[in-house]
């Protein structure tokens, strides 16, 4: 067992928990505070990826900004009497044997899942050359500058959507 | 390593009309500032979206397949029919919802903008020659869509069925995003031709990743054209959303996921055909029998119209399982015809809507014939056509597509889709015997307004017209497919 | 083209202008439109028929309605000698008719909806003649009987014309039926619906068998037959003719137009227009004469004793339509249809003149207006329609030199013809023959001669009916008297039979084997059975006029059989209707009287309760929706890996 | 080295708990936080994919998933709140209105 294998193990087991303490927390903002803790360790592991970019996006805006808009939704919602109740629904065991059906399913599938296609150009030692985000960068700004593009219309229409939803005045 | 900003003249041209419409949507934004009357608004979107339209038609003269930004866009007569069904959506909807966003009390100038929004977002769809794009197209659409139908703040139907729509829609958008990453991982790529290109010189058609990722897709493709079982959602958001919405979006998201639809399956998974066809015929028959069964029990409008449109699309897919340019072409033209016959019926509902009135209940239609004529008579046209009786358009559809299906050796699905189309000519035919035979409970009063009437105008027409001389809309959709 | 294009064109826009305006705008001046729209598509038919004459056939594809790979549906217009017959019965009987419903239905509610309907009528019938394949011919098959249907109830106020309307259309679809599936035989045979390939390729399927529930059944026989099935029923043939004189609940031009002189002959139009196939098989072509032959006697007995005026006319119409059948199915095609063309002009004229009568009757404020025991003397009241009811009697009795008498002359001498089995039909036709003299003379004795029987008061109010009704009438009775003077036998004049060497190059001309002698006594027999029945009458109603009640007295069983029409309608009645009414009762339990709304709701119901418990599945909650979706991605994986 | 089905079936568990969470709890914000889940989870195969073919798309894609999932965090916070305005609830079995 290499140090990466053991450093992955501890990444992997870490998500696992993590992601089954942020599915059953009775309180959303301790869910939300878990999926933070998730989100660290994702990053962690986008690092190990050689992701930087990605990890740093990870905290910065994944937690930093919509996590914190959930919490504060749920604080305007003001879920107090809430928690005294049955935090699954009546069809919770079905959804556990789906939930299970679909985990083996996907496992039994994808566990002999191995590098096919060719590979890229983008491999370490290039991308550790120019630097992630560089390398992100020139490709965003260019390939995929339509995508982007069309990224930005995208945060305009939940502009705009908010606004209308929960604030506009109607009479 | 440096890669140069390259963005030719072309590049820019190919994406005129959805620049052009979300431009509008961004004017129409600020108009919504200055301008008290939202007619001029609607006017305002409706003149951009013949402008889009017009750059749509200077670009069919390019007829050979074009694929710009870096092959992240293609223009082709495909991609630019489709866009073509979303124009005219478009404007009939705009048409319809002047005067009943006011009725509702939900006239806002970010209706029209989002519309517009939900249009080019649709219009990426079509146009999308990589998964990115078509997520970021569907997204766009998508998210439009969910604000468009939690529109009425004020009433607890609209904003139950945003809920519903939204988590839903999020939940099969992450299946698509599992899809392609799965198809990402055994291909390396994520544009669509390179991905059949892969396919074959890999030779992994035969991959089950590969199955559960196409199967991914299609469940998310699935969902937004809401084929059963992934319909559940349609019912009861076709019912809470305003009408005109209602009468959007069961045409527009429908179309744009029957084109990324015929895009990914006949572009990117072509060597999968046997595969995808495998897995589209019982979904088809499924689709079919419920949307079919279940409106025949509906008392609402609005939900015996969504199960329609469930059924609808079970049809459309046919032509798609025929697996042919000659079925995928008398699919599209079906999602023309679908496009008047639905719209227009939808129309009438509205038109019942006035205030102080829902009028969506079956039985508000009793007596129709008596006290509006003419109103009467042009549901009754959209509910033969609906059904399928000629000499309407919808029977031309429906016929295009058996023909097709039994031209690829699918006789027995042929049948058993005559079968549910009969079925359901009940459900739209005692509408007509409501309004025909049956006495009035109460005094109706029509909403009406100009681009009503024009809306109202040109579908009925087009329905009859395109049932009687069916050939040339049938040359144009051939002529735009010919190159795909 | 385009001036064949609008014939049928011009009546199709007179109902979409009455139809959308009428009810605001037009209102009583409905007539405007219909007529002149009605006499353009006359003027047309009637140069186009020129053209035809001067043998010219036109056969034109107006467009390509579908195209679909090996499927090809033409709109096409084909006018060639037959349809140019028709051409003529249907536009120049329709602008009288017009003209005619102008005075009888004045006044009426629905003045623009009556006017709209005959012209969609009207359109549908020609769609249907000018047709050049199968399936535009069913379109217009369709439409006519959907049109009948909307005439007969046109006063859905009367309950007893809503029934008729439904009897019409439930019997039509057993038949229509039938037709439908002949089509499709056709189609799967040919793969075409285009009569010239069709026709063209019918030699080549002579003996071909298909296996159907086990047994071997002659392809040919099999399509003629199902086309014949829609013939029966639209052509009013025993055993579906029990909606015919019921239909006659509708206003009287429609019964003259449509149940006497256009529709009801769709189907022999049909059978004649299909003479290609079924000459090639003599199980149908048999099948086809026995049908008509005995419609024709059945039809007539019925008629001996019926009461209501337009009732014996309609039973009138089924027997002589039987007689064209019967022409029909001893290969005499050219003499069906020329029959088909004089009892146009002979029964809408019989059919507006009993309209006249009720007309003045109703106006009198008589109650019973078209029953004939309380009728009577009218003769000098209304003299013209009397005479020219006189002129339709004696042409269709066929009394020498009408028109009447040649054409039925020429089928009986065909017939007569026709082997072993024509003798048999010749002497039914013979016999139906006098049936039909003695019940035309008594309605003509019972309603014009004699005293009135209503009362008095009623009597003085009783006059000729206006000009806009009688000079139709007028116009008619030339054509009752002159219309059979194009189809002289030769044995009266050389070349005499022109109706007959026009219509040979559609539907060839027979080789007759018999002499001029057997001819000779053909004819007489004729004479003499129309005199003969004409006697009887005349002896029986104005000689003795209390002798038929005698006679029903001394045969009360047999009268009271022909009376109720063999009791056909109560047979129907228990054993298909009411078991189809109580089964569906038990299923709907509020089953509506209204037969399109019961099939509405009736089917659906069946269907209903799978439906009712499907539509519980959607729960309305959210949650469950997921679920039904990550389930349906499981199944949908597993039996993605199943089918693999 | 780490082999890549590692990361993919790491993938796979968290997508279904997510998947679980969403099916099951009442709680919509919850549910919300469950499709942030699986959508991270998918992210995680991306990036696994993006740096085991040594191509870049995945990370890009993933990118746009996250501005995606902030775009769809302020729609769908939004439509609850415009919800829980009219009706002062967010548990999901008592949104059924709507049915049939």
């Amino acid at each position: 067992m290499t140090l990466q294998q053991i450093y992955f193990g501890y990444f992997a087991t870490m998500m696992t928990i993590i992601s089954l303490l942020v599915v059953s927390r009775k309180n959303p903002v301790h869910s939300v505070l878990w999926m933070l803790v998730l989100f660290v360790h994702m990053a962690g592991l986008y690092l190990f990826l050689n992701a930087e970019f990605l990890a740093a996006v990870q905290i910065i805006v994944y937690a930093g900004a919509i996590m914190v808009l959930f919490l504060f939704v749920i604080m305007l919602l003001n879920l107090r009497k809430e928690e005294k109740e049955f935090r699954l629904q009546k069809q919770w065991p079905v959804s556990a044997v789906t939930a299970v059906l679909f985990l083996v399913v996907l496992v039994s599938i994808l566990g002999k899942i191995t590098v096919l296609p060719e590979l890229g150009e983008y491999s370490i030692d290039m991308i550790n050359a120019q630097g992630s985000l560089m390398t992100i960068g020139n490709v965003l700004y260019t390939k995929y500058l339509l995508p982007f593009e069309i990224a930005s219309v995208l945060l305009l229409v939940a502009i705009v959507g908010a606004v209308v939803l929960a604030k506009k005045r109607i009479e | 390593m440096d890669l140069p900003i390259t963005i030719t003249l072309m590049d820019i041209r190919a994406i005129v009309p959805e620049l052009t419409l979300i431009c509008v949507g961004l004017i129409i934004m600020l108009l919504d500032l200055v301008v008290k009357k939202k007619d001029l608004v609607a006017l305002a979107g409706i003149a951009g979206t013949v402008l889009a339209l017009f750059g749509t038609y200077k670009l069919y003269g390019v007829t050979d397949t074009q694929f710009v930004f870096s092959n992240m866009f293609v223009l082709d007569g495909y991609a630019n029919f489709f866009k073509v069904i979303f124009y005219i959506n478009l404007i009939l909807t705009i048409c319809i919802s002047i005067k009943y966003m006011e009725i509702e009390k939900s006239s806002f100038g970010e209706y029209y903008a989002l519309l517009l929004f939900a249009t080019s977002g649709m219009m990426i769809m079509a146009s999308a020659a990589d998964l990115i794009v078509l997520y970021l197209g569907l997204e766009l659409m998508a998210l439009s869509t969910y604000i468009l139908t939690g529109l009425m703040r004020k009433q607890p139907r609209s904003n139950e069925a945003a809920i519903k729509y939204f988590f839903l829609g999020a939940f099969s958008s992450a299946f698509l995003l599992y899809g392609i990453s799965l198809t990402y991982g055994m291909t390396g790529t994520t544009n669509i031709k390179e991905i059949a290109f892969a396919i074959s010189t890999l030779g992994i058609a035969d991959n089950p990743i590969m199955y559960l990722g196409l199967i991914f897709m299609i469940v998310a493709f699935s969902f937004k054209v809401a084929l059963a079982p992934f319909h559940m959602w349609a019912p009861d958001v076709y019912e809470g959303a305003p009408t005109s919405i209602t009468a959007f979006m069961s045409v527009g998201p429908k179309a744009a996921g029957f084109a990324v639809m015929g895009r990914i399956l006949m572009g990117a998974f072509g060597d999968m055909q046997a595969q995808w066809v495998t897995v589209l015929i019982p979904l088809a028959v499924l689709t079919m029998a419920t949307g079919s069964i279940i409106a025949l029990s509906q008392t609402n409008i609005k939900r015996m119209l969504a199960y329609s449109s469930i059924a609808h699309a079970g049809y459309i897919l046919l032509g798609i399982i025929a697996g042919t340019p000659e079925g995928l072409t008398a699919s599209v033209n079906y999602l023309m015809i679908y496009t008047f016959m639905n719209i227009g019926a939808f129309a009438i509902v509205i038109m019942l809507r006035s205030k102080g009135f829902q009028g969506e209940n079956l039985d508000d239609y009793k007596g129709l014939a008596k006290s509006h004529p003419v109103a009467a008579a042009l549901m009754l046209i959209f509910m033969f056509s609906l059904a399928g009786i000629p000499p309407t358009a919808g029977f031309i559809g429906k016929f295009y597509v058996f023909m097709e299906l039994i031209g690829s050796g699918y006789t027995p699905l042929a049948i058993i889709a005559i079968i549910f189309s009969a079925i359901s000519a009940f459900f739209y035919l005692r509408i007509v015997v409501y309004m025909y035979m049956k006495d009035a409970e109460q005094e109706i009063v029509l909403t009406q307004s100009p681009t009503m009437n024009i809306a109202l105008a040109v579908t009925s027409v087009m329905v009859l017209v395109l049932g009687i001389f069916p050939s040339f809309l049938l040359y144009f959709v051939r002529y735009s497919i010919m190159g795909y | 083209m385009l001036k064949y294009i609008l014939i049928p064109l011009l009546p199709l826009l007179s109902f979409i202008i009455n139809i959308l305006f009428g009810r605001n705008y037009i209102k009583n001046r409905a007539h405007w439109i219909a007529v002149p729209a009605i006499l353009g598509s006359f003027v047309l038919a009637v140069s186009a028929c020129i053209e035809v004459l001067n043998g010219k056939v036109i056969d034109i594809n107006v467009y390509s309605w579908i195209v679909s790979g090996s499927f090809n549906v033409s709109v096409g217009i084909l006018i060639d000698q037959l349809t140019a017959v028709m051409l003529m019965v249907v536009t120049s009987i329709g602008s009288l008719i017009f003209i005619y419903s102008v005075g009888y239905m004045h006044g009426d509610k629905g003045y623009y909806r009556f006017f709209a309907y005959l012209s969609l009528f009207i359109f549908s019938m020609l769609t249907l003649v000018m047709a050049n394949n199968f399936l535009i011919m069913y379109l217009g098959w369709e439409a006519v009987g959907l049109c009948s249907y909307f005439l007969i109830g046109f006063w859905f106020h009367k309950k007893s014309a809503g029934d008729a309307g439904k009897k019409a259309f439930i019997v039509n679809r057993f038949g229509d039926f039938g037709f439908g599936l002949g089509v499709i035989l056709i189609f799967l045979t040919f793969g075409s619906l285009n009569y010239m390939e069709v026709f063209g390729a019918a030699g080549g399927i002579v003996g071909q068998t298909i296996t159907l529930l086990g047994y071997k059944v002659d392809l040919i026989t099999l399509i003629c037959l199902l086309l014949f099935c829609g013939a029966m029923g639209k052509s009013a043939q025993f055993p579906f003719h029990v909606w015919l004189p019921d239909a006659m609940e509708g206003p009287t031009p429609v019964s003259a137009l449509i149940h006497a002189a256009t529709m009801v002959t769709a189907g022999v139009f049909m059978v004649a227009r299909c003479n290609t196939l079924f000459s090639y098989s003599q199980t149908a072509m048999n099948t086809v004469a026995i049908v008509g032959g005995f419609t024709a006697i059945f039809a007539a007995t019925i008629a001996l004793v019926q009461n209501d005026i337009k009732r014996v006319i309609a039973y009138s119409t089924v027997s002589q339509l039987g007689y064209m059948f019967l022409a029909l199915g001893v290969g005499a095609y050219s003499a069906g249809v020329f029959h088909l063309y004089t009892h146009a002009f002979f029964k809408a004229l019989l059919f507006l003149g009993s309209g006249s009568v009720i007309h003045a009757l109703h106006h009198a404020k008589q109650d019973d207006e078209q029953n004939m025991q309380v009728m009577g003397g009218l003769k000098k009241h209304m003299p013209i329609t009397y005479w020219v009811f006189i002129l339709a009697t004696l042409s269709i009795t066929g009394i020498p030199f009408l028109s009447g008498f040649f054409s039925k002359d020429e089928i009986l001498w065909q017939t007569f013809q026709a082997g072993d089995l024509g003798k048999f039909l010749w002497f039914l036709g013979a016999l139906a023959a006098l049936l039909t003299a003695f019940y035309s003379w008594r309605l003509i004795y019972l309603t014009f001669h004699g005293e009135y029987r209503g009362d008095t008061e009623c009597e003085s109010r009783i006059h000729e009916s206006p000009l806009v009704i009688t000079i139709p009438l007028m116009l008619l009775a030339v054509g009752a008297v002159a219309a059979g003077w194009v189809g002289i036998p030769p044995v009266f004049l050389e070349h005499g039979d022109k109706i007959g060497y026009f219509l040979a190059p559609v539907l060839g001309h027979p080789e007759g084997h018999g002499t001029h002698a057997q001819e000779y006594f053909v004819i007489a027999s004729s004479i003499f059975v129309a005199i003969a029945g004409w006697v009887i009458a005349y002896i029986m109603y104005i000689k003795n006029p209390g002798l038929p009640e005698k006679l029903f007295s001394a045969f009360r069983p047999v009268h009271k059989v022909l009376f109720n029409k063999y009791y056909i309608d109560e047979f129907y009645d228990k054993t298909i209707v009411q078991p189809v009414l109580k089964a569906s009762d038990k299923i709907i339990l509020a089953f509506d009287v209204n037969v399109i709304e019961g099939v509405v709701n009736g089917v659906p119901s069946l269907i209903g309760v799978f439906s009712k418990g499907l539509r519980k599945i959607q729960t309305g909650l959210l949650s469950n929706y997921a679920a039904v979706m990550a389930i349906g991605v499981l199944c949908v994986v597993g039996y993605m890996f199943f089918m693999r | 080295m780490v082999p890549l089905n590692w990361y993919i079936i790491l993938s796979a568990v968290m997508f279904s708990i997510g998947m679980f969470g969403f099916l099951s709890r009442r709680n919509l914000v919850i549910m919300f936080i469950c499709l942030e889940l699986m959508l991270n989870a998918v992210n995680v195969s991306l990036v696994a994919f993006s740096h085991y073919l040594q191509s870049i798309n995945g990370q890009i894609l993933v990118f746009f998933v996250i501005t995606v999932a902030a775009a769809e965090a302020a729609i769908g916070l939004a439509i609850i709140i415009a919800y829980y305005k009219n009706n002062p609830t967010i548990k999901v079995d008592e949104i059924n209105i709507l049915k049939g």
